[in-house]
């Protein structure tokens, strides 16, 4: 039957929830990172669904608060990858549970 | 903007493909069920295009077209044996990589060397649903179908990555690397250089831009020189064609992220990059020069020969560079695009607001167009002269003659001796 | 939005997608996953097309495809000893109960409430057609300091991760002698 | 664990089985990223222990195996062993045997350059344009050979005291036609490629070798005067008759690979104006003096050195009477040249490596003997 905006949401969430799972459970820095993007992506897809069947005159908006979390998503990855290899360049490791030590 | 339909609409009219399709497709609108006519048509469409327009063009443009080509550019004959003229050899080839045995390294990740060129063959099929061949004869014709091309192009860089990551080989992960970083720093000059063609003609669709240019009889190559130049160059970096294929450069690092692949695996690759190349060309004619239309010759010539002829044209352009030059230095050619084009495709950018500006605020008459194509081009030339004067091309100080010196002696300091640097 | 058409690729492309997300969570090699999350950004762009929002489809695609999971490739390659496999960290176990309270919740609260849609299905013919060009003027009208704010944003973001991942040596270049 | 992880280097072949190593040559690179930190090099793939060899067989039996010392220049090669024992034994050589001579060594030395002008611009990553044009012209050099030796690349053409046989009739007229048609394909090779941007790009400033390194690494031919040191056996210690021949020696400016190229070109020049020379005076008169199929030149030793196309291409013969030579000893330009190659290399990146080693223009056969 065809997908309303029930359909789209669930998805959204199913979406979210992997995501989140991913961020908490992985070792590896980048795995968190992986999850992060998951995540936004998720609220991207419900904000579209919303401002896609929602009533109101200018449907617009979604799209543009769409394209806002798109720029922060792209200007947060870069800045988590550029930490995890300077962590690596000190520490050799980017695994989760094994950085600890606040000092550099 | 619906197109303008052709003299004549009927079945056997072959100028345009499109009529003939649509009425065997409403012959079978009620025989099928409900929504298998829009499979049947995506069907229909797809294998119009592709046996029409791209396997031909891939088989004897690509592989003989381009053996031949070259070979006239290297003053000897190219494949003449198999066949009348040789027009033979692809099919040839394609049975012989064929019948070759596929290797597969043993510490090579096995799953990602069997994907690999899968996922670097469909981003080419999907190129070609945008590109449109005629009036009516488009098959998926979005509002961003200018964009959906630079994304699709995006994908088989990841390919070519997991394919040269997967062998484990040093060379191939050499390849991999340079090729991403490569397509990379060339998508934004690209991708700026079209923003001012989207300027120009205001609309993201392609048949859009080739209506515009219909309507103003002008095409954008002679109004975007500077574009052609940049989509020309960042595309041959993209795809690896010669003055920039350091991906598999051979000479260097044997056959980049290729080298561990043989058989038919090595020929999707092989093919793969014909059919990105013909793809690009056929954007370029499509944006560039005019697409399917001829300054009103289209009504009388069928569209689609027209926009086969133009694409292989611009294909003929890429043969001509790699018959011709040598190879640019990775780091070389990331300066050349960060330094060299970026700020050409910003420039050029800023030129083409303020003239779209004029023409909109004056409401100047279409004809102010052909005033802008010649600015334009006269500032291209200056414009890449002076800004390379500014990075340091300074060719007189070069010399291109050895010094002569009549007698054996010692080592003779360069001021001192007779030729001199001329 | 054609009945069937929608429907079938409504439910692909979430097979699709969430078979690649799950895929992530365990998939043993980490590349796989990266290649997986790939599939779940084209997966999800395929929705935007769904949502007729095709502008923003094409966008997830450069951005996301193009850029951002080519930054996550050169990570993990830049990290060769930091272990390549996908392996879980301590909290697996709270981290995967959490994740399934919260979508219970929000699945309940979705299939529960009855949002005020508008009116039918989607296959309704006024269908709102956002264009490129609708967006582009929201963008720049009404939208122009969040749309300023993230270009200042986005360049904070790149002298950041330059600045993080500059090696002694070129540190030392520009040290001043 | 506090310290700052290096990328660590790693080490990559460019190995003995690789597109652009002109033979079965190695070199085992330490690579941080692209840039080269250190390289050593592996030879000896290709030795076939000649020198021993050339102790069991006589004199004139040694002649073909002057050939596959350098395979690209035999006539050089032979033309160096030939004088050698000459000078050894102190046999004259007629005028027109020595005017011969100095045909053939010019005409191997444009075929030589011809093959090394275009596989290093094949090395810059040109797809075979340039070589497919130099090799066009090479055709024409080898069809001469051909005409006159039997043999297109080993010739055997040198005798002790002279050379095997005269020239053919039809051997003028084609070597004229031919050095008609050479000075406009210089023109247009160089045209072709001395102002491509790529070109320059790619070699200008690449595999840098000053002249006192040059001088003390006793490098030779095109590499040395491509550094600017005006040095030339024929010009410095003549033979066969160089010395009332009219030519110049070219000279590079800072002994890049360009340089290189440009020096080669220019040679190229000279050596047309060379034949064309001596096809004019060409004397009357036996090609060669008869000797003894069994020479036992004096006891002692004699080096000869003969300005070949990758350099001073030395003999070192010493005789203890017997019919074959005790110790025969060839001074390989290439294996001398490809000394500088670690200088030339470290520092720079990998595809500047190829391109400085297809510079040297190297033959595996010489280096390795």
């Amino acid at each position: 039957m065809t997908p309303g905006l029930d359909h789209f949401l669930a998805v959204g969430a199913v979406l979210f929830a992997s995501g989140f799972a991913i961020a908490l459970s992985k070792r590896n820095a980048i795995g968190v990172l992986m999850g992060v993007e998951l995540m936004l992506n998720a609220v991207n897809l419900t904000l579209l669904a919303f401002s896609r069947f929602s009533s109101g005159p200018r449907p617009v908006t979604g799209q543009a608060f769409v394209v806002f979390t798109i720029t922060v998503a792209a200007a947060e990855a870069a800045v988590a990858l550029a930490l995890a290899v300077s962590v690596y360049r000190h520490r050799e490791t980017i695994d989760v549970d094994k950085l600890n030590l606040l000092r550099s | 903007m619906a197109p303008p339909v052709l003299v004549t609409d009927h079945w056997y009219d072959f100028r345009d493909l499109g009529n003939l399709s649509s009425r065997l497709l409403e012959s079978l609108a009620d025989v099928l069920p409900q929504g298998a006519v829009y499979v049947l048509a995506a069907v229909i469409g797809f294998v119009a295009s592709f046996v029409i327009f791209v396997l031909p063009s891939q088989l004897f443009v690509g592989v003989y077209g381009e053996r031949k080509l070259i070979a006239r550019v290297q003053s000897r004959y190219g494949p003449n044996r198999v066949g009348p003229f040789g027009l033979l050899q692809p099919i040839a080839d394609t049975i012989k990589l064929m019948q070759k045995e596929a290797l597969t390294p043993k510490s090579a990740d096995r799953a990602l060397m069997y994907a690999a060129p899968a996922l670097f063959v469909a981003p080419c099929v999907l190129l070609f649903a945008v590109i449109p061949f005629g009036p009516n004869m488009v098959f998926a014709d979005t509002s961003v179908s200018l964009l959906f091309y630079v994304a699709i192009s995006a994908l088989p860089v990841i390919s070519a990555f997991i394919a040269g990551w997967s062998h484990n080989n040093k060379y191939s992960v050499f390849g991999s690397v340079r090729m991403v970083a490569m397509a990379i720093s060339y998508e934004v000059p690209l991708v700026l250089g079209l923003l001012g063609i989207v300027l120009f003609t205001g609309t993201l669709s392609l048949q859009g831009i080739t209506i515009w240019q219909k309507e103003l009889d002008i095409w954008l190559v002679v109004l975007q020189p500077i574009a052609l130049a940049i989509f020309f160059i960042g595309v041959s970096a993209e795809l690896n064609r010669t003055p920039t294929d350091i991906a598999e450069a051979e000479s260097e690092i044997v056959a980049g992220y290729l080298t561990e692949y043989s058989g038919m695996k090595w020929g999707l690759f092989y093919g793969m990059d014909i059919g990105y190349a013909l793809a690009a060309s056929a954007f370029a004619a499509t944006v560039f020069l005019g697409g399917w239309t001829l300054f009103g010759l289209e009504r009388w010539v069928p569209p689609w020969i027209i926009f086969i002829g133009k694409t292989h044209l611009f294909y003929a352009l890429f043969i001509w560079t790699r018959g011709t030059l040598p190879r640019l230095r990775i780091d070389q050619l990331m300066g050349f695009a960060w330094k060299f084009m970026l700020p050409l495709a910003l420039v050029n950018l800023v030129m083409v607001a303020t003239e779209r500006m004029f023409w909109v605020e004056q409401a100047a008459d279409d004809s102010v167009v052909y005033v802008f194509a010649l600015v334009n081009i006269v500032a291209a030339g200056a414009l890449v002269y002076a800004w390379s004067r500014i990075l340091g091309y300074r060719p007189e100080d070069y010399p291109t003659k050895a010094r002569l010196v009549e007698t054996a002696g010692g080592y003779v300091p360069i001021e001192s001796a007779k030729g001199g640097a001329q | 939005m054609e009945g069937v058409g929608a429907a079938v690729a409504f439910w692909t492309l979430a097979g699709v997608t969430l078979f690649a997300a799950a895929g992530i969570m365990f998939s043993r090699n980490l590349l796989h996953a990266v290649l997986l999350l790939i599939l779940t950004f084209i997966g999800i762009a395929g929705f935007f097309v769904l949502l007729s929002a095709e502008f923003l489809a094409m966008a997830q695609v450069i951005i996301y495809v193009g850029a951002i999971a080519v930054l996550v490739l050169f990570a993990v390659l830049l990290t060769p000893r930091a272990g390549r496999d996908n392996g879980e960290s301590k909290m697996l176990l709270p981290a995967v109960l959490l994740a399934v309270c919260l979508g219970a919740v929000v699945l309940f609260v979705i299939t529960d409430t009855s949002w005020n849609t508008v009116p039918s299905a989607p296959a309704v013919e006024h269908e709102p057609k956002v264009a490129a060009s609708d967006l582009g003027e929201a963008l720049l009208s009404t939208w122009i300091l969040p749309f300023e704010l993230a270009s200042v944003l986005l360049t904070a973001a790149l002298v950041g991760a330059i600045l993080l991942v500059r090696s002694p040596e070129e540190e030392a270049e520009d040290m001043p002698s | 664990m506090s310290g700052i992880v290096r990328s660590e280097p790693f080490t990559l072949n460019i190995g003995p089985q690789h597109p652009s190593t002109h033979g079965v040559f190695r070199v085992k690179v330490t690579v941080d990223g692209e840039k080269i930190v250190d390289a050593e090099m592996v030879m000896g793939y290709l030795h076939r222990a000649m020198e021993k060899l050339a102790e069991e067989r006589t004199y004139t039996q040694n002649i073909p195996f002057t050939d596959r010392a350098d395979y690209l220049s035999s006539m050089s090669n032979n033309l160096g062993y030939v004088l050698a024992v000459e000078k050894l034994a102190g046999i004259q050589v007629p005028p027109r045997g020595n005017a011969i001579r100095v045909i053939m060594a010019e005409l191997q030395r444009i075929a030589n350059h011809c093959m090394a002008a275009g596989t290093f611009i094949n090395d810059t990553g040109a797809w075979q344009t340039p070589v497919m044009w130099t090799f066009r012209e090479r055709e024409k050099i080898i069809d001469l050979f051909e005409m006159t030796s039997g043999a297109r690349l080993t010739c055997n053409y040198m005798r002790i005291g002279g050379v095997a046989f005269d020239l053919p009739r039809e051997f003028e007229p084609r070597a004229r036609q031919l050095l008609e048609g050479l000075p406009g394909f210089f023109d247009e090779f160089e045209g072709l490629l001395v102002q491509n941007e790529i070109f320059l790009a790619r070699t200008r400033g690449v595999g840098v070798v000053p002249p006192e390194t040059a001088i003390n690494a006793s490098l030779s031919g095109p590499m040395l005067r491509a550094s600017g040191v005006a040095w030339d056996i024929r010009k410095a210690d003549p033979y066969c008759g160089y010395e009332n021949y009219d030519f110049q020696i070219p000279l590079g400016y800072q002994g890049d690979s360009f340089d290189r190229f440009l020096v080669r070109i220019e040679e190229m020049r000279q050596s047309a104006r060379i034949i064309g020379q001596a096809l004019d005076g060409l004397p009357g008169g036996p090609h060669s003096t008869q000797v003894p199929l069994a020479l036992r030149p004096p006891a002692g030793d004699a080096y000869a050195r003969v300005e070949g196309p990758k350099g001073e291409l030395g003999y070192y013969i010493v005789s203890d009477e017997g019919p074959s030579p005790y110790r025969f000893h060839i001074r390989a330009p290439s294996f001398i040249n490809l000394s500088v190659l670690k200088e030339m290399v470290v520092g720079g990146t990998v595809a500047d490596a190829v391109v400085s080693l297809g510079s040297i223009d190297i033959v595996i056969g010489e280096v390795d003997r």
